[in-house]
This record gives C-alpha cells, sequence and structure tokens, in this order.
C-alpha cells in the first residue's frame, strides 16, 4: 500500500462517515462537505502535479510508478464531476441525499485503495467495496430501471469474485505471497510459470467480468442504462474502468506479456478486447435509447484498453492507460449530457429526441467535443491514445488488429455521428420543444471535463512524458 | 514604409473603410474613392519615375518570398492601372447606373489594389494570390452592378469561366515553380526555360490559357458581351477594357518572353489564337445591335492583336503587342465612358433607337470620334502605330496568312464603328431625343483625358515607346528607331485601302439596309452562309461556357449524380443494412434475459478457462 | 483422511440440497449447514480462527439474514413456485460434470500443486492480519462503512415525506 | 491422486453447483444462494492452498477478511432483493427484462 497516497483514501472515508451525523437535518450540508472534500483532494493533486520539478519533465517526486496518481487524479476529477453535478440535479426530496454522497465518497476511497494497493488480494477486496457502493448508488432513485441494473450488476459480476479467490488461492500458492512484487520478480525470473498462470488467467477472467469486456458484458448496458442518472456517468466514467480495466493492466503488466511468457492469456485478453471492441460498435448502431447506446460504446472503447493491455508493449501500455483517462473524460461527458437532457426532455429515447441543439448548444457542442475525442479525431486527447494503441499493434506486427482497430474506430465516430443527428440535430420534436438548456451549474463540469478533453489533446507532447514514465516504471 | 506597397494597401484599405460609411453619406464615398486612385497613381508615377527597392517579406518560413518587384513592365503596367482607376472613379462619380455607390467602389478599388498586387508581384504565388482576388471581385463586381438576376447570371458565368482558367494557371505556376526550382519570376528570367521538356510545355500551355482567358481571349471571351449587357458601363471601361487586358496581356508577356523561350510552334499557336479571335470577335462586333455589346466584342478582338502581336516573338511584334495593350486600354475606355454617357443621357443603348446625338452632346461625340478612330487605326492616332508594328511584326514572320486576317480584321472594325458612328451621333435625331443635354463635367473630363492620350500617344508615339515600352523589352535589342514615326512604306497604304473599303462598305450597307444606319450591317449579316452562322451565334452554338453549361454539364452531372447515388447508396445503405444486421442481431441478443446473460456469462468464462487455463 | 474428504462431499451434498430445496426456508438452512460443514473443514485444516469466524458469521448472521428476507417474500414466492424440472436435473448434472472431470481435474490440480512454495508458516492470526495483511484491514473498515451506507440508501427514512 | 486434488475436485464440484444454481433458478434468494456457495467454494481454496504449502495464518487472515466481505454483499443482495420486492412485488430475477435493445 501506497503510504504517501493514503490520505486520498482516508479522507473521503472520514468524510463519508461525518456525512450523515453532519448532515442529517440539512441535507445541502450533504452536498457542500462532499464536494469540498473532493474538491480538496483535487487542489491537492494540483499542488502535486504543477510542481515546477514536474513541469520541467522530472518525475522523482511522483510517489511509486506514477500510475496510481494518475488514477487518483482521474478518480477525484470524475468524482467531483459527478458531484458537482449531483448537488443540482439531484431531487430536493431524495430520501437517501445523504447516503448518496456517503456512498460516493466511499467508492471514490475505495477506488484510491484500488489503485494504491500492491497487493492481489487487497485490490480484490477494494474491488468488492467499490462493487457493493456501486450497486446501491444505481438503485439511489426509486426507478424500476435502476433495480433492475443493480440486481444484474450484482449477480452477472460476483461470480467474478469466486473466480478471483480461486485464482488468489493459487497464486498464494505459488508465490507464497500476493504482493504485485512477488508475482514481478517470478515473472522476470525464469521458472516454469505454469501455476502461477493458471491462476493469473484465472484472476483476469473475474476482472474481464467485473470490467465489462464481451462476451461478459451483458451486464454493462443494463446497469448504465437503468442507473440514476449521474451515477451511470460516475459508473461508466471511472468505477468500472477502476473495477476492471486498471486490474487488467496491472495484471497485463506484472505478467510481462510482452515477453510471451503468457501466451495464453495474452492472445485471450486481446481477443477479448478486439471482440468487445467489434461488439459494442456494432451494436450501438442501432440502439434508441441514448444512454444505452453509450453504454455500448463504452463496452468498445473498454474493448481498445484491454486490446493494449493483452498486447502488453511498452507502447501499448502507454495507450492503454492514456485511453483509460480519455475515456473517463469523454464518457463522463457523454453520460453528463445524456442526463441534462434526461432533466431536460424528460427522455432519453433518441426516436423522441432531436433538434436540442438550438435549445441546449452547450450540451450539444460539448457532447460533439466528447464523441469526437471518443472516435479518436485529431487534436483531441481522444485521438492520441487510439494512434499509440493501433502504433504498438501495427509495430508488434498485429496488423489485422490494427487494421480493425482503425475501422472500428470509425463505426465508433458513425454511431455518434447518427447519435448527435438524431439527439440534437435535425427537427425539433415535441419533447424537445419544451427542453430549455440545463443551469450552469450543470454545464460547469461538462465544460471542464470538454476543456481538458481539448487541453490534454493539444498538450499532449507534454502529457506524454509523464505517461511515458509511468510506462517505463510499471514495466520495468 | 516602401513606396511600393501604396498602390496596392492604399486602395485595399481605403475600400474597406467604404464599407463602414453609410449609404446616406452623398459625396464622400465617391471622393474617398478618387482621392485614394489619385493618390495611387502618384505613388505610381513615382515607382516610375524612381524604381524603388524591391520589397521582400519570407512567406511560410522561407518556403515562399513574397516579393514585390517594381521593373520597367510592372511599373509601366501599375501607372497603367492606376491613371484608368483614377479616369474611372472620376467618370463614376455622377455615373446614375453602377449600383449602389458603395459597394461600386469597394469593389473598384479592390480590384486595383489587387490588380495593382499583381503586377508588381514577383513571386507566382503571391501573383497567384491577388490573381484569385481578383477573380472574387470579379464576381462581386458584376453581381452588384445591377440588381436583376440576370447580372448574378453573368457573374457567375464570369467566374466559373476564369475559375476555370485560373486554376490552370494555378497548375502552370506548381509546375513552373517545381521545374524552376523557384517561384521567383526574375529568378526564372534569368535562366529561362525551354519548351522541349514535355512538362514545361504543359506549363506554359497552362499559363497561357489563364493569361489569355484573363485578357478575355477566344475562346474564353464569352463572358464579356454578356456582361455588357448585364453589367454598367463603369465596369466595362475599366475591367473588361482596362484591367483584364492590362494583366492579361503583362503576363502573356511575362511568361512568353521572360519566363520560357519559345519555339516555332508556339509562335504559331499564339498567332492563330491571336488571329482568331480578331476574326471571330470582331464578325460579331459588327453586327451588334447594342452600344456596349458592341464594344465589348471590339474589346475581345482587340486582344487578338495582342496575342499577334506578342505570339510573333520579334522584337517588333512585342513591342506592337504592348503599345496595343495600353492603347488598347486608353481608347476602349473612352468608348465605354461614350457608352455610358449616351446611356445616361440618352436612356438606351440600343442603336436602332438612338441617332443624331452630336449635336446634343458634342463632346461626347468628339471624344468617340477620336476613340473610335484610334480603335480603328487611322492615320495618326495611337491605335494606327500599334498595329502597324503588330503587322510588321506578323510580316516578318512571314506568315502572310495572319497578316491578312489582322487587316481583315481591321476593315470589319472600322466598318462597324462607322455604323456605330452614324448610329449614334449622326442621322436623325429620334423625337424622344430632343431634349437630351451633354453629360456632367466629371464624365466628360476622364473621357477628354483618354481621347487626349489617344493622341497624344498618336502623335508622339515616341515617349510610350520610349518610356515604358522599350525599357521593358530592355533585353531584346530593340532598334527604337523603328518602332515610332510614321513610315510611309506599304503598310500605310494597306490601311488606307482598308479605311477606304470599310467607308465604301458602310455606304453600301447603308443603301441596302434602306438608310438606317443601324442596319448598315445587314448585308454581312444576312448573307448566305453568314446568316446560319451569325443565328447560330445568336443561340450562343459557339459559346463554349453555355454550350457546356446547356449540353456537357446536364449530363455530367446526372452521370454524377448516379455515380454519387451508388455511393451514397453504398455508404448509406450498405453500412445501413449492416447495422440494420448486427443491429437486430444485438437486439435480439440484448433482451434483458437474465438467464441468457448468466449462461453467456458462465459459458465464456468456461471457455476462456479451458483455453487460456492450461487445462489438457 | 477419510473424515477430512467426507467433510468436503458433505459441503457438496449440502450444497446441492440447498439449490435442491423445494422451501426456500431449507435453502437458507441448507446454505447455513454449508457454512457449517465448511467451518468444520477449517477446524479440520487447523484453522480455528476462520472457522469461528465461519460458524459464527455465515452460519449465523448470514442465515438470520437469509431468513428474515425469505419470510418477507415467502407468501410471494408460495404463489408462483419456480418450475421444479431444472433443480431435479441438478444431481444428473453433477453426476456428469462429477464423472467428467474426474478424468481431468483430479490431474490437473496435482500438476499444479508442483507449483507450490513452501512458506515459513507459524506466527498468530493477529500478528499475521496486523503486520501482512495491514491494508486489508482497512479495506474491513470501508467494507462495514460501505454496507452501513447501503442500506441507508436503500431503505431511506421516509418519515419527513409522508 | 493427493489429497490436495482431490479437495479441489471437490471444490470444483462445490462451484459447479452454485454456478447452476445461478443459471436455474429464477428466484433472488436462490440466485444469492448459489452465489455463495460459490463463494464457500473459493474460501475453501485458500484455506486448502494454505494448507498445501503450510501457510495457513495467512490463508485465516485472508479468509476473516473474506467472512466480512461476503456479509455486507450479502447485506446489500438482500438489501436489494427486498427494494426489488417493493417495487415489483416478486423476487423473481428473470421478470427483470425491461431493458433490453
Amino acid at each position: 500500500m501506497d503510504k504517501g497516497l493514503l490520505a486520498y483514501l482516508l479522507i473521503p472515508l472520514l468524510s463519508a462517515v461525518i456525512i450523515p451525523f453532519a448532515a442529517k437535518n440539512r441535507p445541502k450540508l450533504a452536498d457542500i462537505l462532499a464536494n469540498v472534500t473532493l474538491l480538496a483532494g483535487l487542489a491537492n493533486l494540483a499542488w502535486l502535479a504543477l510542481r515546477p520539478s514536474i513541469i520541467r519533465g522530472e518525475f522523482a517526486d511522483i510517489p511509486g510508478d506514477g500510475l496510481s496518481l494518475l488514477l487518483v487524479a482521474a478518480i477525484y476529477l470524475v468524482a467531483f464531476c459527478v458531484t458537482f453535478f449531483s448537488a443540482w440535479f439531484l431531487d430536493e426530496h431524495l430520501p437517501n441525499r445523504q447516503a448518496y454522497y456517503s456512498l460516493i465518497l466511499v467508492s471514490v476511497a475505495a477506488m484510491c485503495g484500488v489503485v494504491t494497493t500492491t497487493d492481489f488480494f487487497t485490490l480484490y477486496v477494494f474491488i468488492e467495496v467499490l462493487a457493493v457502493t456501486s450497486f446501491a448508488l444505481i438503485t439511489t432513485d426509486e426507478s424500476s430501471g435502476g433495480i433492475e441494473g443493480a440486481l444484474k450488476y450484482f449477480f452477472l459480476t460476483f461470480p467474478a469474485s469466486a473466480l478471483i479467490i480461486v485464482g488468489i488461492a493459487v497464486m498464494m500458492m505459488s508465490l507464497g505471497g500476493l504482493s504485485f512484487e512477488s508475482l514481478r520478480i517470478f515473472m522476470a525470473a525464469d521458472a516454469p510459470a505454469g501455476t502461477v498462470t493458471f491462476a493469473a488467467a484465472l484472476m483476469m477472467l473475474g476482472f474481464l467480468i467485473k470490467a465489462g469486456v464481451a462476451p461478459f458484458h451483458a451486464w454493462t448496458p443494463d446497469a448504465y442504462q437503468g442507473a440514476y442518472a449521474p451515477v451511470s456517468a460516475y459508473l461508466a466514467g471511472i468505477v468500472t474502468k477502476i473495477s476492471g480495466v486498471y486490474a487488467i493492466i496491472k495484471l497485463a503488466t506484472l505478467l510481462r506479456f510482452f515477453d510471451g511468457r503468457a501466451q495464453a492469456v495474452s492472445e485471450m485478453v486481446m481477443f477479448l478486447g478486439m471482440f468487445s471492441i467489434a461488439l459494442g460498435a456494432l451494436a450501438a448502431l442501432k440502439q434508441t435509447n441514448f444512454k444505452r447506446m453509450l453504454a455500448f460504446s463504452s463496452i468498445s472503447q473498454v474493448g481498445y484498453i484491454v486490446l493494449a493491455a493483452g498486447l502488453g508493449t511498452p507502447l501499448a501500455i502507454m495507450g492503454a492507460v492514456f485511453h483509460l483517462l480519455n475515456h473517463a473524460t469523454f464518457k463522463t461527458v457523454l453520460f453528463l449530457n445524456s442526463a441534462s437532457v434526461e432533466k431536460s426532455a424528460g427522455t432519453t429515447d433518441m426516436d423522441k429526441l432531436g433538434g436540442l441543439e438550438h435549445s441546449m448548444p452547450w450540451t450539444s457542442w460539448t457532447s460533439i467535443v466528447a464523441l469526437l475525442s471518443t472516435a479518436g479525431v485529431p487534436p483531441l486527447s481522444g485521438f492520441w491514445s487510439k494512434l499509440l494503441i493501433i502504433l504498438a499493434l501495427w509495430e508488434s506486427g498485429l496488423k489485422t488488429y490494427a487494421v480493425l482497430a482503425l475501422l472500428f474506430s470509425i463505426v465508433t465516430l458513425a454511431y455518434f455521428m447518427m447519435m448527435q443527428k438524431k439527439v440534437f440535430f435535425g427537427k425539433k420534436t415535441a419533447a424537445a420543444e419544451s427542453s430549455p438548456e440545463v443551469s450552469a451549474p450543470l454545464l460547469a463540469p461538462v465544460v471542464l471535463m470538454s476543456a481538458l478533453i481539448v487541453a490534454l489533446g493539444l498538450l499532449f507532447p507534454y502529457f506524454y512524458t509523464y505517461v511515458k514514465m509511468v510506462a517505463e516504471r510499471i514495466i520495468l | 514604409m516602401n513606396i511600393i506597397l501604396i498602390p496596392i494597401l492604399l486602395p485595399l484599405l481605403t475600400g474597406l473603410a467604404l464599407l463602414l460609411i453609410s449609404e446616406k453619406t452623398k459625396y464622400l464615398k465617391e471622393l474617398l474613392g478618387i482621392g485614394a486612385a489619385a493618390v495611387s497613381l502618384l505613388a505610381a508615377v513615382n515607382i516610375l519615375l524612381v524604381h524603388p527597392a524591391p520589397l521582400h517579406h519570407h512567406w511560410l518560413g522561407t518556403a515562399i518570398s513574397f516579393t514585390l518587384i517594381a521593373d520597367n513592365l510592372s511599373a509601366f503596367l501599375l501607372l497603367a492601372v492606376s491613371l484608368f482607376s483614377l479616369a474611372i472613379s472620376v467618370y463614376s462619380f455622377s455615373m446614375p447606373n453602377k449600383g449602389s455607390a458603395k459597394w461600386f467602389y469597394f469593389n473598384l478599388l479592390m480590384t486595383q489594389g489587387f490588380a495593382a498586387g499583381a503586377a508588381l508581384s514577383d513571386n507566382m504565388v503571391a501573383m497567384l494570390f491577388f490573381w484569385e482576388g481578383l477573380l472574387v471581385f470579379l464576381y462581386t463586381f458584376i453581381a452588384l452592378s445591377q440588381n436583376t438576376h440576370a447580372a448574378k447570371r453573368t457573374a457567375m458565368k464570369a467566374f466559373l469561366i476564369n475559375a476555370v482558367t485560373d486554376l490552370c494557371l494555378l497548375a502552370g505556376v506548381t509546375i513552373t515553380g517545381y521545374i524552376a526550382g523557384t517561384m521567383s519570376m526574375s529568378d526564372i528570367s534569368a535562366n529561362k526555360l525551354t519548351l522541349d521538356y514535355g512538362w514545361s510545355l504543359f506549363a506554359y500551355v497552362l499559363l497561357l490559357i489563364g493569361a489569355v482567358s484573363k485578357a478575355g481571349a477566344f475562346p474564353f471571351h464569352t463572358w464579356i458581351p454578356d456582361a455588357a449587357t448585364d453589367s454598367s458601363a463603369p465596369f466595362m471601361a475599366y475591367v473588361p477594357a482596362a484591367i483584364d487586358k492590362l494583366l492579361g496581356i503583362y503576363f502573356l508577356a511575362r511568361a512568353s518572353v521572360y519566363l520560357f523561350t519559345l519555339n516555332g510552334t508556339m509562335q504559331l499557336v499564339l498567332m492563330s489564337l491571336g488571329a482568331v479571335t480578331i476574326l471571330v470577335a470582331v464578325m460579331m462586333a459588327f453586327v451588334q445591335k447594342d452600344y456596349k455589346r458592341l464594344l465589348s466584342y471590339h474589346a475581345v478582338s482587340q486582344t487578338g492583336y495582342m496575342i499577334l502581336g506578342i505570339g510573333t516573338l520579334n522584337p517588333v511584334g512585342i513591342a506592337g503587342g504592348l503599345f496595343h495593350m495600353i492603347n488598347h486600354a486608353t481608347y476602349k475606355s473612352c468608348l465605354f465612358m461614350t457608352a455610358g454617357s449616351v446611356e445616361r443621357q440618352a436612356g438606351t443603348g440600343e442603336l436602332s433607337k438612338l441617332g443624331g446625338l452630336f449635336r446634343a452632346m458634342p463632346v461626347t461625340g468628339v471624344c468617340f470620334l477620336i476613340a473610335a478612330a484610334a480603335i480603328s487605326g487611322i492615320a495618326p492616332l495611337n491605335g494606327f502605330f500599334s498595329k502597324e508594328l503588330v503587322y510588321k511584326g506578323t510580316l516578318d514572320t512571314g506568315y502572310t496568312v495572319f497578316f491578312l486576317a489582322a487587316e481583315l480584321g481591321s476593315f470589319l472594325t472600322l466598318a462597324s464603328f462607322l455604323k456605330l458612328g452614324h448610329s449614334v451621333f449622326f442621322g436623325a435625331r429620334p423625337e424622344g431625343m430632343k431634349e437630351t443635354k451633354e453629360a456632367p463635367f466629371s464624365m466628360l473630363l476622364p473621357m477628354l483625358t483618354l481621347a487626349g492620350i489617344c493622341v497624344a500617344f498618336g502623335f508622339g508615339a515616341r515617349f510610350p515607346i520610349e518610356w515604358f515600352i522599350a525599357p521593358s523589352l530592355a533585353g531584346m535589342n530593340i532598334e527604337t528607331g523603328l518602332l515610332w514615326g510614321f513610315h510611309a512604306d506599304k503598310l500605310y497604304f494597306v490601311s488606307v485601302i482598308v479605311i477606304l473599303a470599310a467607308v465604301m462598305n458602310h455606304l453600301f450597307g447603308l443603301s441596302a439596309g434602306g438608310g438606317k444606319p443601324s442596319k448598315s450591317s445587314d448585308h454581312i449579316h444576312y448573307a448566305p452562309v453568314l446568316k446560319e452562322t451569325y443565328a447560330l451565334a445568336e443561340r450562343k452554338v459557339f459559346d463554349l461556357y453555355e454550350q457546356t453549361m446547356d449540353r456537357v454539364v446536364p449530363p455530367v452531372s446526372l452521370a454524377l449524380f448516379k455515380v454519387d447515388r451508388f455511393f451514397d447508396w453504398t455508404i448509406d445503405a450498405l453500412p445501413g443494412g449492416v447495422a440494420s444486421f448486427f443491429g437486430g442481431a444485438s437486439r435480439r441478443f440484448h433482451n434483458g434475459s437474465y438467464p441468457l446473460y448468466m449462461a453467456l456469462t458462465i459459458a465464456g468464462a468456461a471457455v476462456y478457462i479451458l483455453l487460456a487455463g492450461g487445462l489438457k | 483422511m477419510t473424515y477430512h474428504n467426507l467433510l468436503f462431499v458433505l459441503a457438496a451434498v449440502f450444497a446441492v440440497w440447498a439449490v435442491m430445496a423445494k422451501k426456500l426456508l431449507t435453502s437458507a438452512i441448507m446454505l447455513a449447514s454449508l457454512s457449517a460443514a465448511v467451518s468444520l473443514i477449517f477446524f479440520d485444516f487447523g484453522a480455528p480462527w476462520a472457522g469461528v469466524f465461519e460458524l459464527s458469521v455465515c452460519a449465523g448472521l448470514i442465515t438470520v439474514l437469509f431468513i428474515g428476507a425469505v419470510s418477507l417474500i415467502r407468501a410471494e414466492e408460495e404463489k408462483h413456485p419456480e418450475n421444479r424440472t431444472r433443480f431435479y436435473a441438478l444431481p444428473l448434472a453433477v453426476a456428469i460434470f462429477a464423472i467428467a472431470a474426474w478424468f481431468y481435474l483430479p490431474a490437473f490440480f496435482d500438476e499444479l500443486a508442483t507449483g507450490r512454495q513452501m512458506a515459513a508458516g507459524g506466527g498468530t492470526i493477529g500478528l499475521a492480519l496486523w503486520d501482512l495483511r495491514r491494508p486489508d484491514m482497512l479495506g474491513q473498515v470501508l467494507m462495514l462503512a460501505a454496507g452501513v451506507f447501503v442500506i441507508k440508501s436503500v431503505f431511506p427514512r421516509r418519515t419527513e415525506n409522508k | 491422486m493427493s489429497t490436495f486434488a482431490m479437495e479441489w475436485y471437490l471444490i470444483a464440484i462445490i462451484i459447479f453447483t452454485g454456478f447452476y444454481c445461478m443459471l436455474a433458478s429464477r428466484s433472488i434468494v436462490r440466485q444469492l444462494i448459489g452465489l455463495e456457495i460459490v463463494s464457500k467454494a473459493a474460501m475453501l481454496s485458500v484455506i486448502s492452498a494454505g494448507a498445501l504449502t503450510d501457510n495457513l495464518v495467512y490463508a485465516q487472515a485472508l479468509i476473516i477478511t473474506m467472512i466480512v466481505i461476503e456479509v455486507v454483499v450479502v447485506a446489500a443482495g438482500l438489501a436489494l432483493l427486498v427494494k426489488n420486492f417493493r417495487l415489483h412485488g416478486s423476487a423473481d430475477i428473470w421478470k427483470l427484462d425491461s431493458l433490453k435493445g
């Protein structure tokens, strides 16, 4: 466990415990406490990140492998955007308002635990905490879709826990311990790796299920579609990425996928990644529900990350990490926009929407930025991560995968253009007639994220050095 | 600031500033325009006299250098551009039919600025920039000169014709720059390209198309007569009569004399182009029934003389071409001005409705007479001398047929001006024009000035040649003595014969037309073979643009539409089909059924373990 | 050894029974029995702490929770009983799986066991938890907090609303 | 065949049973029971692995944490069950198919 980052875990936990007591009769105080906690964390991270030495490109001060810090920043950013959005979005009389914020803060703590831990079992523990909080978050409102999504999420992902535990048992047996370090040393040595590979394969399977990679994706669209609107953004943006995808990347680097000792697992993961890309993109083409389409898009984008992680070369890992971050930004924007549309127009059914660009210009334009980034249009940040991934695939001789990844990137653009046309352009429908632009506080997080997308894209050369440092540290 | 920038920037800035001025102000816009043109003219004179240092400005790093150089040719051209700008802006002061004054002066000044830029640019890319700017303002100039649908259509026609040829120019410039390794015209002229090499021939032809199209030569001339009916007289006097001729012939001379060393084949091509232009346009001009339209065909026809002159490739011919360029601009501008004032005072430009205006408008009439005499090549006026030079150059090449064609053109020119002058200024005055008065002073002044120049360049042909033409062709070893002065040789007598023949023809036509001067061309118009030809021409059968638009464009666009539909179908229906196939599959699969999802998860996990777990 | 394997078989039987039981209450009780069998296995392995926890928490607390939930939905459940055929197929399925797996799995697990690495052993459970697994303690705290908030969120006080 | 292989063989059977239950049952309670069975088997695998490598203390430490997790997970699952029962009046997970497409 990285002690330097422990505070990022403990302070939200403390805040989460305080909220129900402090804000018992004053629901607004819960908003303020949660936002202040996350904002303080963000400010602290900004102070860390904007030190002169780091701006100069020397990363001596970055604790651990640097990936933890990066992901902590992403977690805080998305969580802050979501809580800020929620503060104005939540129904005045939502009875579980305090519990909602407490859960978000606990899940932030759990995610920080996931990304800072150095031990497989602890990773598992935090992932379970994260999962438990997500179920409750999904059903925050009393909708039937919410409970359906939550139940499917629950029952379709918890078998994965058992698989992970069995994997942990095998790993404990063959390594004598469960720290990442022991696995790293084992893989670096030339011992026969059959048992450990089996353990890793089981764990990888568990994480693949938790990440919603096809064919284990079935819960993803239901959970995202049914979830309470801001929670969808939170789930899609960061929670499932941390609980599944991060662990896949971690395992991929520890297993040294690039040197071919865990060939079978590596190939399997890459195949499933490609399968996800294809399935998500093709299924998204004909969706009629805004949120469900975004969910399928999320499956597709997770596929890119998993594909790159399965390849495991330093360049691919860089692409995977960067795409993870980008996914957090653009998917948060899109889901928050879907929440805004839902609040304003009262539906997320794309057949009933249309022509919202006039009444909701900010929402429309931030969506365009986010979807262009998703589709990998230069110079937005999504372009660079996809470029890295495709380059890595090409360099490793996996030209079929590279070409397919590129092709499905175009499909991504196609279905998003369709989405944009159906929701924001075109003729105004009855639902769109009476839908004003949402208030400025609801737009602020989206605009912030969109600005970040553009900034990450434009400042990629600077950011590249950081991601490169991360990749070097976690691979070597 | 380098003085070289003034003729470019001042009109541009004034033009932009004009846009800020309200339409309601009475004389402010006009005076501002005149002032800018006057200052530019002074600057141009200054540039011609002192030859300021070239202005270098690096563009796109060091790849392209934005260079303005005022060499003899450029400075001369600049002077001409500025002079005509001033003349037209003064003339337009009280011209009512010019459209919105604000936009008229805006377009005029913009055109002037870009023309000056094109004249001064040494770098071909920079020149192209100014050239394309002219194209834009050509469109707006025509489109805004009259508030009719026809004006828009003609503007589009002019724009399209020139856009296509400008594209050729662009390609030519690119290839030339690529072959030469530099975009600087002065660098290329230091080491001229030859046409032995296929690509350079191609490049020259492309440049040639761009240049002669700008000058309005056959077959790119068809927009000019249309503009004559659909646009205003000042525009005609300014752009097709003056600026376009100046720039087109300037660049033709540049390309033919400075950039490339031409060979015999290209000489033949150029001379044929010139001769065909002369004849076709003048044949059309001869039978026109509208003042401006008739003049506009002459504007095309005279281009033929310039191209013919330059095409001779001998110093005399080229000097004649250039001299004819400036002369033509002078008298044709003057003629269009007279057309404008007649139209303003008499209210129409149709020849059959006009007549006997000399008495009512003596100054205009005198100006017309001088300019018409000049264009017809009557002895001591400037047109005579430049035509003499062209003839001489043509004869020197040995191709007598072109000389004969040029003389025939000259004959028809004179005949058509006899008809024009007779119809407008002499004969009986129609009933409705008893009250017609002389045009205002602001219109007479530029006319008189230009007519004066015609006379001055005629009697003193020595000066323009010595000051402008000969220095521009400094590298060609011209015996300047040959170029001016009155030579009582064969050519002079040929021209006398042509004049007499034209007068005879006119009288014949007059008697055949029942004494109506406007019908004095009918005997040729309705001559057996020509009748059908003219009928076809009236139906615009020979108009490449119209033919393209009518015959080629619809089927091609239909074909393209079909192709486009095919691609559209491929792009629309195929992915749509694929999408609905997968979408339908996905819809059937993601049916919300929990057991299906669970089975999939477990089966997937089992397969995964079997494949990746190492179970044997 | 036999006793040890028997306990495993017993656990498996309880598991099958828990699935096959007609009444949900029987299922819950069989699950408790499974937990008890598992805790016996823990004792047999010499892992008393795990056994005690298993017995008290899983066989106790979880069973209580289950029984509470079952009693809540029992009336509805009895109105719409499940199609039992699928569960009658379970022993058959288990038998097929067991026989098929008999040829592969034990050999595979033996191979798996060759990759083992003996640990030092020893130490006390308290020390192990505190020294080796300290971050897990934090995770447990977080988990408990999460559990509390989940219950609070799913069952909010709605007195002020109504 | 070693004891270890026998133990894990039986564990595999228990896991199979649990998964079968999750696949076949409509009742959310039985789904949870199936989940419990699977996680019990997973615990057994941990303790068995610990016993095999003489690492029982460590394994126990893991199992204690796992039990805590299990309680909370079951509590959460039951909470969802009750909420679903309140909203839909049934505890049948197969009926939950409103989200599709």
